[in-house]
């Protein structure tokens, strides 16, 4: 599964790494993601419920922010395995500076699914990747915003 | 846990305790001993477990046993009366609508709604009104022949009753 | 195949069913139909704690005419619906999506309330109910409130029904005098969902398009309004002329999904010939 | 009052499928059966780093769970293949191990790696959810050719490059090269014959039943050859005595193939029960089937043809990488080979031919026999490349084919014609099915109203397939050449009861072809009593003395002539016995119709007469034996070759790409008929399945090896309203080496059909200059070709 996407948001660049290097923040704003704990520098331990229409899992593994380019890039590794299947990810997000008060960020990556999910899950599975990169956004135009909290 | 159903089956009444999950298709195999209803898939698409609730096609792999509760069940094994087959099933043998007859007993159920609604079906509409049930043996061909095949005899009867 | 074990409660009725959910919470589904539930239950992709069946309540089930309103119990089974003279009148592409769903097995189980509450992307009703300009009435532990089927489906599977709120009836709005309608379907071939569905309603005042109404199911998370191509047609002729110009839009600015079937291109492309397939059918 | 061969009698076993009667092995419980369920890898490509079933084992009702480990320390084998093809070297072909469950690595998804043996099938599926495998995914390929290239990640640590066998048949390359040098035109395809999912309707199950006071062991299992299966499950695998062991295949729901091999979970199950002491079941869901079951086809072809000037084929050059799969099933070896490669001289008179495969392993679950097995593969590329030779040259598909046919043979007169690749066929009328397939057609008017339609802008297309398949598997000292590892032999005893009843026992094994009416036909005749006196018993070792199965279009030309030289016997020996009773010499005797009649009189005794004889030997001859029981082996002298000519008329939405089956005509000649309704059928059905993998069927493995169409949610399979009826015809050549003349008819509508489907769309797209498109020919692949 190809994950992509691209967001305006009306902040610096700086301000946009710090929320996403901020682990509480990470832990709000990723979709599904209920817990990180922070297992070394940059590597975390996570626990997602996922809801979504017809599936439901809970999902344990591991997120790492790997190559990190302040403030231009990070890549974001994820591995999370449930009973209906798992997930394992790699995605880049390039934050570009529009302006002072505006970056643009990006991401780009892969996601592979194995299990009861690769296998049943197809036919909607764009619809999944497209909900989850809209919920992320949303979620951090909500921190960004000060309005934190509001459902994710 | 388990919950409480009264269902008629086949014009019989049973009383029985369930758990909740016990999807109907199986209430009626491992519970009624009644295996000519099977199953094929688990999504809800092939068909082989068709049978009827008060009087309408479903499929009994996606209806608990506890859904059926109240309810009026007829299973393959409640065509025949009394020893004589229903026109379907002699639709079936005669025009060799069947093959390894895995998917049979579904088939012969899905037919049934239809010809309760429509007793003259064009070759489309029965098509159309299969499509919901999957045979990897016939082609299709010949069931498409066998329900023709029943169709006319029920008519005929029809005819000689009125 | 084997479901998790849950408990199962058998609503007396809407209010019952209401206190339950009360009481259970999100560990809670409601069951009607089962055909959008069961299914994933049966893989275990879904393993709710409790469900509450309402599957069985008459007062959910129902098609009847409330004065200027067709008002459909959100029990009603796709089957019913189908073969309702009164839906037909009112909207023949009623009976036609109907009769497009899923197959005879399922038409006879799922209801039109679980449907749409399910919000499958690819689900026949949202798009037709939208172009229907229904209202969604729905009941929850305050009472009764009407949602719009435009505002109805917010996103992938999901909805502005609360999780306390059951769907209770959908009210659809005669049309006026002069309109035809029709939904037109692609389907994906194993499962035969709609890779893209259009429902379609053109109100003819003279020789031009008073009213035009067009939604989409299928081509991006949720069914959604096509305003672009509605305004395109309006107070024009319905020709086919003016209706391939019209569905040139179609998908404008829309995330199209893509599978193994459908391409997002592909997607796009589909949209805009069973746009021109049902607003040509609705112009007849 | 005797006459069924060639009637379309009503099938015997209807009766009970359509009470609800049947008796399928899932119907099956047994006195304090446990169940069991199978914890599998989500991967495709896994290093097991451990397996915790203690959780599972902990909780209410679950009796034990096993691992890969427990099945290692038993000492028990894994799964064997059956048949054995060597690299071009000499060198054996890789074999590696398959074991019942897996210790150290996952090689597909789906790989079995626990058992958890419970109480209720529900407490087992609970409790497999909490059997707790740790593992470490790894690299995973599952596409044949590239698993060849350098780096690709490997299947089993000892076959290099992925490879389990390369192989050769024909002409030498030089020669073949040489002919297609002098080439007037040469054709060039290059394809993938997509994998398809054979999909019985009803998914596999097995109990296994062990009975520790006797120690016998049963298994019940889903099986096209109960006797193969205990075979190979007793001697290579279990190391248990055959004669402790009893295989039932009681009704089979469909096998087309899928069911013919000895799968690891009927072993495991007999394990289980052994250990357990009591009788396990298993049940495939679906999902599991689509995961675990044999797949069909799975090659990736480059094909060229060459033609002189006047069309007529000179050479023809195949190189073909062949997907096994992750470990090699009963058969796998044998049908991208010695199946497909001796087939591609298919009708025509090509001179030189030399066909190259490679057998390469992937991270993906066993390719084997799906219906046609290897001849659909052959077929398939012979006939697109016909068909593409001729709108390349500018000539008409049907005439390109009448031209280039072998003339016709009957076998006696004229003698069975010597192929290229190894075979000889055994008789044939090729122009004949194909000159009827077109007058059905109605191939002139046809072309007009294309023509007509072209320029209304509608796509409508014709498409012809003409095929041949070597049927009635399969004399045993050629199969013995060839690397098998059994005799394809079959058995028939037929034991007439004192009161002149028959009961017939065939290792041929029905699942819905009909034996138990086709077989008593045959019976019935040739003993001129009733159809209703006679019973087939098949599909349990303990009844049938040995039996081979059935697969290959083989049961009744392999399957009926033993029963037919038990028949024989039983006639013979009768003679002696009615001779006796007359008081006549057995040499003035004549049988027909049910008695033995003195030549020119009408003294006559009774077939009850002498069986009740042979069984009250009171009266009887001096020095002859009682009863009236005979078994016989019949071990076929040579192949059947059924042969057809199937057209296909398709439109194409210009729109959508959406192909639109309008017309299938199909001239089949599988030999003398027995039950023509029964035939038909056959053929309705290997039709649906080939056009399926035409229009609508293909797995799909993503890079990591992952199945992600392994549901009826996205797998398409044909429903009734994806298919038009069917226009059948027949053409009768008799095969002249076996007794009942008969060739087979099981795999022919599967083989003639799918090219006829493809063929039909390239020519409905020809105004586009499209050429070939990869199956199935989805809208959305067709409708990208019209658009680039």
């Amino acid at each position: 599964m190809h994950l992509t996407g691209t967001h305006r948001f009306d902040a610096s660049a700086n301000e946009i790494w710090s929320k996403l290097m901020d682990i509480d923040t990470l832990a709000r704003i990723t979709p599904g993601v209920s817990k990180l704990e922070e297992l070394g520098e940059d590597q975390y331990k996570a626990i997602a419920e996922v809801k979504m229409g017809p599936v439901s899992g809970s999902f344990t593994g591991n997120l790492n922010v790997q190559e990190k380019q302040e403030p231009k890039s990070f890549i974001l590794n994820i591995k999370q395995n449930s009973k209906i299947g798992n997930v394992a990810a790699d995605v880049k997000i390039e934050l570009h500076p529009v302006s002072d008060r505006e970056t643009e960020l990006s991401f780009d990556g892969k996601a592979n699914l194995s299990g009861l999910l690769a296998r049943t899950g197809q036919r909607v599975l764009s619809g999944v990747a497209n909900t989850l990169s809209k919920q992320f956004f949303q979620a951090l135009e909500d921190e960004l915003a000060g309005s934190a909290g509001t459902q994710g | 846990m388990a919950t409480k159903i009264k269902v008629k089956v086949n014009g019989k009444t049973y009383s029985h305790e369930v758990e909740p999950r016990t999807l109907l298709v199986q209430y009626l195999r491992d519970v009624l001993g009644l295996t000519g209803t099977h199953v094929g898939c688990d999504t809800s698409n092939c068909g082989a477990c068709t049978i009827l609730v008060d009087g309408k096609a479903v499929k009994s792999c996606t209806m608990l046993a506890v859904q059926a509760h109240g309810s009026e069940v007829k299973t393959i094994e409640g065509m025949a009366d009394n020893g004589a087959l229903h026109p379907l099933q002699e639709g079936f043998r005669e025009e060799h609508g069947l093959q390894c007859g895995f998917c049979t007993p579904g088939m012969i159920m899905a037919s049934a709604d239809l010809l309760s609604r429509n007793s003259n079906p064009s070759e489309q509409e029965i098509r159309e009104a299969l499509e919901g049930n999957f045979c990897r043996c016939t082609g299709y061909h010949n069931i498409v022949k066998s329900v023709q095949h029943a169709a006319k005899k029920i008519n005929q009867k029809e005819k000689v009753a009125s | 195949m084997i479901p998790n074990n849950f408990q199962y409660h058998r609503a007396a009725s809407v209010d019952d069913a209401l206190t339950l959910m009360a009481k259970h919470g999100m560990d809670a589904k409601l069951l009607a139909g089962g055909h959008s539930l069961l299914p994933a239950m049966k893989l275990r992709l879904n393993q709710p704690d409790v469900l509450i069946d309402i599957g069985h309540l008459k007062e959910l089930r129902y098609i009847k005419k409330e004065g200027n309103e067709l008002v459909i119990g959100a029990g009603a089974t796709h089957d019913d619906i189908a073969h309702s003279q009164m839906a037909r009148e009112t909207f023949s592409m009623l009976s036609e999506a109907a009769d497009l769903i899923g197959d005879v097995q399922v038409r006879n189980k799922g209801t039109l309330g679980g449907s749409l509450a399910h919000a499958d992307p690819a689900a026949d009703w949202p798009a037709v109910m939208i172009a229907a300009h229904a209202n969604i009435e729905v009941k929850g532990p305050q009472g009764t409130r009407t949602v719009a089927a435009d505002d109805f489906f917010t996103g992938f599977f999901s909805t502005a029904l609360a999780d306390n709120e059951i769907i209770t009836a959908i009210r659809i709005p005669e049309p006026p005098k002069g309109t035809n309608s029709s939904y037109q379907k692609f389907m994906q071939p194993a499962s035969r969902f709609a890779i893209v569905g259009c429902a379609a309603s053109i109100t003819m005042n003279g020789r031009l398009c008073s009213k035009v109404s067009v939604a989409f199911t299928g081509l991006s998370d949720a069914a959604f309004r096509a305003s672009n191509i509605e305004a395109a047609l309006f107070e024009k002729m319905p020709t086919e002329e003016n209706i391939t110009a019209a569905v040139q839009k179609a998908g404008e600015g829309v995330m199209a999904m893509s599978d193994h079937f459908a391409s997002e291109e592909y997607r796009l492309h589909l949209a805009r010939v069973f746009a021109k397939r049902a607003l040509m059918a609705a112009a007849k | 009052m005797t006459n069924y061969i060639g009637k379309a009698v009503k099938r015997v076993e209807d009766k009970r499928f359509i009470t609800g009667k049947g008796r399928y092995t899932d119907d099956i419980v047994l006195p304090a059966m446990a169940h069991a369920y199978i914890v599998r890898s989500p991967y495709a490509h896994a290093r097991i780093i451990s397996v915790d079933t203690s959780a599972a084992e902990a909780m209410e009702g679950v009796i034990k769970v096993f691992t890969g480990k427990d099945i290692a320390a038993s000492g028990i084998n894994g799964i064997p293949t059956g048949w054995q093809v060597n690299f071009k070297n000499g060198e054996t072909m890789k074999e590696p191990p398959h074991p019942l469950l897996v210790a150290d690595k996952a090689r597909y998804m789906g790989d079995a790696v626990a058992v958890v043996i419970a109480e209720t099938k529900e407490i087992a599926r609970d409790a497999g959810d909490i059997v707790e495998v740790e593992y470490e995914e790894l690299p995973a390929v599952a596409d044949a050719k590239k698993a060849t290239e350098p780096g690709a990640p490997l299947v089993h640590d000892d076959a290099p490059n992925n490879l389990c066998f390369d192989w050769e048949l024909g002409n030498p390359k030089a020669e073949v090269n040489e002919a297609m040098s002098k080439a007037h035109h040469i054709t060039t395809l290059e394809f993938t014959n997509q994998r398809v999912i054979p999909n019985a309707i009803e998914p596999r199950s097995a109990i296994g039943h062990y009975e520790e006071a006797n120690d016998k062991y049963t298994l019940y299992t889903t099986s096209q050859n109960p006797h193969l299966t205990r075979l190979l499950m007793c001697a290579f695998v279990l190391g248990i005595p055959e004669h402790k062991v009893r295989v039932v295949a009681p009704d089979v729901g469909g096998g087309f193939g899928s069911k013919i091999f000895h799968y690891a979970e009927e072993a495991l199950m007999i394990w289980c029960s052994q250990r357990l002491k009591r009788p396990v079941k298993w049940t495939a869901d679906r999902s599991e089937a689509f995961m675990t079951d044999a797949h069909g086809r799975d090659h990736v072809t480059k094909a060229e043809m060459g033609f002189d000037k006047e069309g007529k084929i000179v050479g023809l050059r195949v190189k073909t990488y062949a997907n096994l799969g992750a470990y090699l099933s009963t058969f796998a070896p044998c049908v991208p080979t010695w199946l497909h490669g001796t087939l591609l001289q298919g009708l025509y008179t090509t001179p030189k031919i030399n066909v190259d495969v490679t057998g390469v392993f992937t991270h993906t679950v066993m390719v084997d026999a799906y219906r046609g097995a290897g001849r659909p593969e052959a077929t398939y590329l012979l006939e697109r490349l016909i068909d593409t030779a001729a709108l390349e040259m500018k000539m008409d598909p049907a005439q390109l084919r009448l031209k280039n046919f072998i003339p016709p043979f009957d076998g006696v007169k004229q003698p069975g014609y010597q192929t290229q690749v190894a075979l000889q066929y055994d008789s044939g009328n090729y122009h004949g099915v194909l000159n009827r397939a077109m007058e059905m057609v109605g191939y002139e008017q046809f072309r007009k109203e294309q023509e007509a339609a072209r320029k209304e802008g509608k796509l409508l297309g014709i498409g012809f397939s003409t095929y041949i398949e070597a049927c009635g598997i399969a004399p045993s000292a050629v199969v013995g050449a060839l690397g098998a590892r059994a005799g394809l032999y079959e058995v028939g005893q037929v034991r007439v009861q004192p009161t002149g009843k028959v009961s017939v026992y065939t290792g041929a094994h029905s699942h819905g072809q009909g034996h138990e009416t086709t077989f008593a036909q045959v019976v019935a005749d040739r003993l001129g009593i009733p159809m209703d006196d006679v019973e087939i018993i098949h599909g349990d070792s303990e009844s049938v003395a040995f039996g081979m199965g059935t697969y290959g279009s083989r049961s009744l030309a392999v399957g009926g002539s033993a029963i037919v030289k038990s028949l024989d016997k039983i006639i013979e020996k009768g003679a002696k016995i009615a001779a006796h009773k007359l008081e006549a010499s057995e040499e003035d005797l004549e049988f027909a119709e049910g008695k033995w009649t003195v030549k020119g009189t009408d003294k006559s005794v009774g077939f009850g007469d002498v069986a009740l004889t042979a069984y009250v030997p009171h009266n009887y001859p001096a020095g002859l034996e009682p009863g009236l029981d005979f078994s016989s082996f019949y071990d076929p002298a040579n192949f059947t070759y059924p042969f057809g000519a199937h057209i296909a008329v398709v439109e194409v939405d210009k729109d959508t790409g959406k192909v639109a089956l309008k017309r299938f005509i199909a001239v089949d000649d599988v030999g003398n008929v027995i039950n023509p309704m029964i035939v038909d059928g056959q053929i309705h059905g290997g039709l649906a399945q080939g056009i399926g993998q035409a229009l609508f069927e293909g797995a799909l493995y993503d890079d990591n090896g992952q199945l992600i169409n392994g549901s009826y949610m996205d797998y398409t399979m044909p429903r009734a309203d994806d298919l038009p009826s069917f226009e059948l015809d027949r053409q009768v050549t008799p095969c002249p080496h076996n007794p009942l003349g008969v060739k087979g008819a099981g795999e022919a509508g599967t083989i003639g059909s799918t090219p006829a489907v493809v063929n039909a769309v390239m020519d409905a797209l020809s105004p586009f200059g499209i050429k070939n498109l990869e199956m199935p020919l989805t809208p959305e692949r067709v409708w990208r070709a019209m658009n680039s």
